[in-house]
């Protein structure tokens, strides 16, 4: 999959590159091709430490508001400064690590997560021309590496002796196994009507639009919009946000993992936590919502790295929007959600991506049948497990943890 | 018509599906279930009879449609179905004959609680035998024959709260499955020898003169052709399924099952499937005709086998009381007449024979368990009687049945095809036993058939359910008498005069010649109608026997003989007292190596000792001794070092292993031999 | 050295250090894992031979490759719910203390 | 080329063997998805991209996980995941024959006539490969599904199959 020539495009939209090529052409020639890599990552840290930072901010602001508070408004104006302050704070504070504990492993533990969560931005198309690293796999190993940060959080949640702690690292494992399975097979779909692991051929493979104003995103398929649903769900249990953040429960576990943290390890949890929220609604944009592609042809002017953008922060506000109306979920609840509910519905959901990539060709009186059957395929099965789900949520029967 | 040929799957598919509904509906969705199963097999019946029509259009083709399932490595594993008038033929006589059995099911299973389960079961049997009918690739006919298995197992154990029906189960299944490791046997051989299953695929198929010929070449070392043996082989699946002796010992006892079931699988399907299976490899089976070298061809065995199985049968049948166990043994008998007619090289009188059978056989079954429905599952024919006057319909039609069955001549169906039979028998060059055998059961067929009618309807009823017993509901005479129809009709449609059936099967015409030739045979066999009939009206139908425990007159005639016959010759005792020793004789055998040999080798080595020792006295005893103590001291430490070596300990056996490994690799790279 | 010959070396001392830990640890856990390391050893075979072997077959040390992984899953999850059992029967995983088969 | 694939070596045995002989069962656990995934790093180097991150989905993703809460599960008190080491003489066997079969090993490989020559890196794509799974490798392919179900559901038995009060399970 090679990225399209940088010709015929506005300036607007090469902006980046030649920003990034002027850069790299005041190094003499072998430092280049370093000066490249380097660029990249420098960019990615810098965009998304930003982010973090007014990420918090905003999700301060937001469930402020929910809460009919102001939230953070004293320092700065409406209070834009607060998150430095926090940083600051965060630098200058002591770092604590009990005698108890298992000092490398607690060591460890926060770098490998930031490592981890930051290797995933790698793979993601941000614009037309902005994929830092082009692969063929990139989706495999998105997953991949995002399977890897559940090793940190069990090893924050052992290392730290604690029983909190300890609990914690077990249903942080519980969680994180349960909700692999969902978030994998919702994305197979996707990769079998693209036919390819690779994201910029996942996003290629979402351009164009049917009638000239329907865009050819996956998510405005039957199957698609099941799988959506499915990932953001997943999405929200793997990246331990409310209502699925029960290894951090504060009001069972204290913090969970994060009980024996302080100062900037602290931060870096709280970091690499916004960072998998950014890294898998950036992933979602790219598998359903189109990537970087304009919604209406009329529209393609604006840059495709400002749309992707968009989509990007109307996601995590998603995020924030359910963390604030949400209750938590019980440890029972939260296995039962995953094994009988999510897991066969992507199972299901599946074989109405095979049955809908089979019918491509239908055509005239076949297309609203295609559709019919297509969505009788994703909201019976909804409507059965849905109903076996609600029942039957007894007492909690703890077996281990 | 190529239409027709690519919907033909979905001729066992209909079954298949209502099977697969039937499974998951609850319990109580009976009529749902039973719904589904019928409208499956009306409609596999329609779709049938479509498929005989554009067969009929052109008799001698073969239409076939292969398809690729999947790649094995490089190789390809193909299956397909096939549209000739057999498959056409069979597949109506399959779905109308099960149609009705469902029907009557309705009627007959009505108090069961497991309604639901077992019309599942019985579309499972009816989609496997027609999958078995349409198949064109062995492999397809295999795996369809083991679902005919399975179902069959599934459907005689119904009532497995019943330690005879499982036990019934059980053996219907082991038995059926000792013959279909020969038939999977000569599948192997044949893919190995031919390089394909398929029946037909434009040349290239097993049944196609090119492939025929490349076979014919090959024999083996003892001057046996490779197609005989292949064939033997084949026949060995067939004879297990179609309860050929010496595998007929499953079909009696699969009378455990409900009636329907033994309808189904005594007239349609199961039995049925062996015999069609000949047919349909008749080209492969019959090719090493042309091999004059060949020390045995395997028609002859076939021929003999068949020849053997329907006197044997008949004769048991003669001295059964209990009702469905005598139809079984005539259809056992029955399905000799086929293996006979296969034998003796008409394959076409053979299936004559089997439609007409599935016809009358069925009528036979379903009417007695309407007799049984009535008497409260009262099927000791002792104890039954009189039911003439109570039942009407089931009588006239139980009448024709038997009538068909016994063979009364011009009117009834078995009589034509029995006739087709004997004749291709008389014509047969080899051997004129097999003609002797079938015309002696033909006396006996009239006689026990004569016996079973005359003590289930005449007299007077000699038991209180036989006395209260009435004439069913419509739902189970209506198959009745559709079933007697038929197994009227059914005969002109293969008659010397008019041989529709024989020119439509064999694809050319056939000249119609007159009932004058051959008629000598056709006189003998009505005399021999006649005169078993005569001989059971004026044993059983003179003075019906007063009372259940009144001594049965030929038993009274013969007593030895009959006895004899009540326990199936023994067969089943025959069995279990060779094949169910032969373990125990293997036991008794290597504990005899044990003792002796082993032992004798011990006692050799002692003489040694006592002969090294007989230098002089001294180092006798020291030396006998010491030879004794040492050697067995040796045994015992050996036997410890062995037992030590079985530590239960994991690693331990992996050490085992690793240093294994070393010392193996250590000779490849030492030994130098690469 | 060849390439070849470097990754099979590579292969071999990691084919021996698993074994070396499976016979040596007691706790049936660690000698699961050597096992797995074995495993992986000889997975690493089919990359070698794909990559640098005489022969090229389009795919197939890699397809063979992911089936090999994929039984290394299955036998993972089948060991691990045996030591648990294990663990359920005598209260501990030591490993040496499973022998009551011992002839 | 080969230096990396000398330190990728050095990496992963050097994580093998301070697992294989640690005392902590935690820290081998983890040493040893370190040695996992340098040997996704070796398929990486081999080019072998697809293999790399299933070798990093499956070890690293679920099998340490597995491993880990099998550790969990299967200690009374937190002091159990320190593992006794091996006795003396356990030792000695298993580092002699594990010395011996990789000597073996190794004579082989070096013995063996193998082709030196550096060939060009046989580029497979994801579509080739899945081509070839559902081509070719279809059979064996099936077998694996089957295998991986009933792996799965013996698992399962075995893992939650009787409870306290069940006989069998008295030792």
């Amino acid at each position: 999959m090679s990225l399209p020539a940088t010709t015929d495009s506005s300036l607007l939209e090469r902006a980046p590159l030649i920003l990034r090529d002027w850069l790299t052409g005041l190094l003499p020639g072998p430092a280049r091709w370093a000066a490249n890599g380097l660029i990249k990552i420098v960019a990615i840290l810098a965009v998304f430490g930003l982010l973090f930072a007014f990420l918090t901010l905003a999700e301060r602001k937001i469930l402020g508001r929910v809460q009919n508070r102001p939230g953070p408004n004293r320092t700065g104006w409406f209070g834009l400064l607060q998150p430095f302050a926090d940083g600051i704070k965060m630098l200058t504070k002591e770092d604590i690590v009990p005698r108890a504990a298992d000092p490398v492993l607690h060591f460890l533990a926060p770098v490998a997560l930031i490592a981890f969560s930051l290797l995933t931005f790698s793979v993601i198309p941000y614009g037309r021309f902005l994929l830092p690293v082009d692969m063929d796999a990139s989706v495999l190993f998105f997953f991949a590496i995002g399977a890897a940060t559940e090793l940190s959080v069990f090893m924050a949640g052992w290392s730290s002796h604690n029983k909190y702690a300890l609990f914690a690292a077990m249903r942080a494992l519980a969680q994180l196994i349960s909700y692999e399975l969902p978030l994998l097979l919702s994305v197979v779909p996707v990769v079998l009507a693209a036919g390819t692991l690779s994201t910029a051929g996942v996003v290629a493979a979402q351009s164009g639009w049917k009638w000239g104003f329907v865009p050819h995103w996956h998510v405005f398929t039957p199957w698609g919009a099941a799988a959506f649903a499915i990932f953001m769900v997943s999405a929200l249990a793997e990246s331990n946000r409310s209502p699925f953040d029960l290894p951090e429960a504060e009001s069972e576990l204290i913090a969970g993992h994060l009980t024996e943290y302080s100062g900037f390890k602290y931060a870096l949890f709280f970091m690499a936590e916004y960072f998998a929220m950014c890294a898998l609604s950036g992933m979602a944009v790219t598998l359903f919502l189109g990537g970087w592609h304009a919604p209406l042809p009329q529209l393609e002017f604006i840059p495709s790295y400002a749309w992707f953008s968009v989509k990007l922060l109307a996601l995590l506000s998603g995020f924030m929007w359910v963390r604030a109306t949400l209750p938590r979920l019980r440890i029972d609840q939260l296995t039962r959600l995953a094994w009988k509910f999510l897991v066969p519905l992507a199972l299901i959901n599946l074989g109405t991506a095979a049955f809908w990539s089979l019918t491509i060709a239908w055509a005239g009186p076949l297309q609203p049948l295609r559709w019919a059957v297509s969505l009788a395929l994703v909201a019976g099965p909804f409507l059965l497990l849905g109903r076996r789900l609600s029942t039957g949520l007894g007492p909690r029967t703890y077996r281990y943890a | 018509m190529n239409a027709m040929v690519d919907a033909l799957w979905l001729i066992p598919a209909l079954p298949l599906l209502a099977a697969g509904m039937g499974a998951l509906t609850p319990r109580r969705g009976r009529r749902f279930a039973a719904g589904v199963a019928i409208a499956a097999m009306a409609g596999a019946l329609v779709l049938s009879c479509l498929a005989l029509r554009s067969a009929l259009a052109a008799p001698s083709a073969h239409l076939f449609h292969n398809f690729r399932w999947f790649d094995l490595g490089n190789g390809v594993v193909e299956l397909g179905w096939l549209l000739d008038p057999l498959s056409a033929l069979m597949c109506v006589m399959v779905s109308l004959v099960g149609l009705l059995i469902f029907i009557f099911s309705l009627g007959y299973m009505e108090a069961d609680e497991n309604f639901a389960r077992f019309f599942c079961f019985m579309s499972l049997f009816a989609a496997a035998m027609l999958g078995v009918v349409v198949a064109n690739s062995l492999l397809l006919l295999f795996i369809s024959w083991e679902l005919v298995g399975l179902a069959s197992y599934l459907l005689i154990g119904f009532w497995f709260h019943k330690p005879e029906a499982a036990a019934a189960a059980k053996k219907a299944f082991i038995t059926t499955r000792i013959g279909d490791i020969g038939f999977l046997l000569g599948l192997v051989w044949l893919y190995d020898a031919t390089g394909s299953l398929l029946l037909y695929d434009g040349g290239s198929g097993v049944l196609e003169a090119g492939v025929l010929g490349n076979l014919g070449t090959l024999t083996l070392a003892s001057g046996l052709a490779v197609s005989t043996a292949i064939s033997l082989l084949i026949f060995c699946g067939a004879a297990g399924k179609s309860g050929q002796f010496p595998l007929h010992v499953w079909l009696p006892d699969a009378m455990e099952g409900p009636t329907p079931v033994s309808a189904l699988i005594h007239a349609a399907t199961m039995v049925a499937a062996g015999v069609f299976l000949i047919a349909r490899v008749f080209p492969l089976v019959s090719y090493d005709q042309v091999l004059t070298a060949d020390p045995v061809h395997a028609l002859t065995v076939v021929a003999f086998i068949g020849a053997i199985t329907a006197l044997l049968g008949a004769a048991i049948a003669v001295a059964q009381s209990d009702l469905k166990r005598v139809l079984a043994f005539s259809t056992i008998s029955q399905l000799g007449y086929m293996m006979l007619a296969l034998g003796v090289g008409s394959w076409v009188a053979a299936i004559f024979h089997l439609l007409t059978h599935a016809f009358f056989k069925a009528l036979l079954f379903l009417a007695a368990g309407s007799v049984i429905h009535a008497a409260h599952h009262e099927q000791d024919i002792r104890r039954l009687g009189g039911l003439g006057r109570q039942m009407r319909t089931t009588y006239a039609t139980f009448a024709v049945g038997m009538m068909a069955l016994a063979g009364v001549p011009f009117l009834f169906s078995g009589f034509w095809s029995k006739e087709a039979i004997l004749h291709a028998a008389s014509e047969w060059g080899v051997s004129r036993l097999p003609l002797y055998a079938g015309l002696a059961a033909v006396v006996l067929t009239a006689f026990y058939m004569t016996r079973l009618l005359c003590e289930v309807f005449w007299g007077s009823p000699r038991s209180p359910e036989a006395a209260q017993a009435h004439e069913n509901r419509g739902v189970i005479t209506v198959p009745l008498v559709i079933l007697a129809i038929g197994s009227v009709a059914l005969g002109f449609l293969g008659t010397p005069a008019w041989p529709w059936l024989q020119s439509k099967l064999t694809g050319e015409a056939v000249p119609p010649h007159s009932l004058l030739e051959g008629g000598g045979l056709m006189m003998l066999s009505i005399v021999l109608v006649a005169t078993g009939i005569g001989a059971g009206w004026a044993l059983y139908g003179r003075r019906v026997r007063a009372s259940a425990d009144a001594a049965d007159p030929f038993a009274a005639a013969a007593p030895g003989l009959f006895s004899f016959l009540g326990a199936r010759m023994k067969l089943d005792e025959l069995y279990a007292a060779t094949l169910g020793r032969m373990n125990t004789f293997g036991a008794a055998f290597s504990d005899f190596l044990d003792r002796w040999v082993w032992g004798g080798a011990v006692g050799f080595l002692a003489l040694l000792g006592e002969f090294t020792g007989s230098v002089n006295t001294e180092v006798d005893e020291s030396g006998l001794n010491a030879g004794f103590n040492s050697f067995s001291e040796r045994i015992r430490r050996l036997g410890r070092a062995y037992s030590g070596a079985q530590s239960g300990e994991a690693q331990g056996y992996l050490r085992t292993v690793a240093i294994a490994f070393v010392v193996l690799a250590l000779l490849v790279l030492l030994g130098g031999s690469r | 050295m060849s390439h070849l010959q470097l990754c099979l070396a590579f292969s071999s001392v990691l084919f021996a250090v698993g074994l070396t830990g499976a016979l040596a640890r007691s706790n049936s856990i660690l000698v699961l894992l050597g096992l797995e390391l074995m495993l992986t050893a000889a997975i690493m075979n089919f990359i070698a031979f794909w990559r640098f072997g005489p022969s090229h077959a389009p795919a197939t040390g890699v397809i063979f490759a992911v089936f090999a992984i994929a039984v290394a899953a299955a036998e993972t999850a089948v060991g691990l719910a045996l030591v648990i059992s294990v663990y359920r029967h005598q209260r501990n995983i030591r490993l040496p203390e499973a022998n009551r088969l011992r002839g | 080329m080969n230096a990396v694939l000398v330190i990728i070596a050095l990496v992963t045995v050097g994580a093998a063997v301070v697992a294989m002989s640690g005392r902590n069962l935690l820290h081998s656990v983890l040493l040893l998805t370190v040695s996992w995934a340098g040997v996704a790093a070796f398929y990486l180097w081999a080019g072998a991209e697809f293999v790399a991150f299933a070798q990093l989905l499956v070890y690293v993703g679920a099998i340490s996980m597995a491993v880990l809460f099998a550790v969990l599960l299967t200690r009374r008190s937190r002091d159990d995941v320190a593992a006794p080491p091996a006795s003396r003489s356990r030792g000695i066997y298993a580092i002699l024959s594990g010395a011996a079969v990789a000597a073996v090993l190794l004579a082989a490989v070096s013995l063996a006539p193998l082709s030196s020559a550096p060939t060009p890196p046989p580029s497979v794509t994801v579509r080739q490969l899945g081509d070839q799974l559902m081509g070719p490798h279809a059979a064996s392919l099936l077998v694996i599904a089957a295998l991986l179900t009933v792996a799965l559901i013996g698992a399962v038995v075995l893992a939650a199959g009787g409870s306290p009060g069940n006989p069998e399970d008295e030792p």
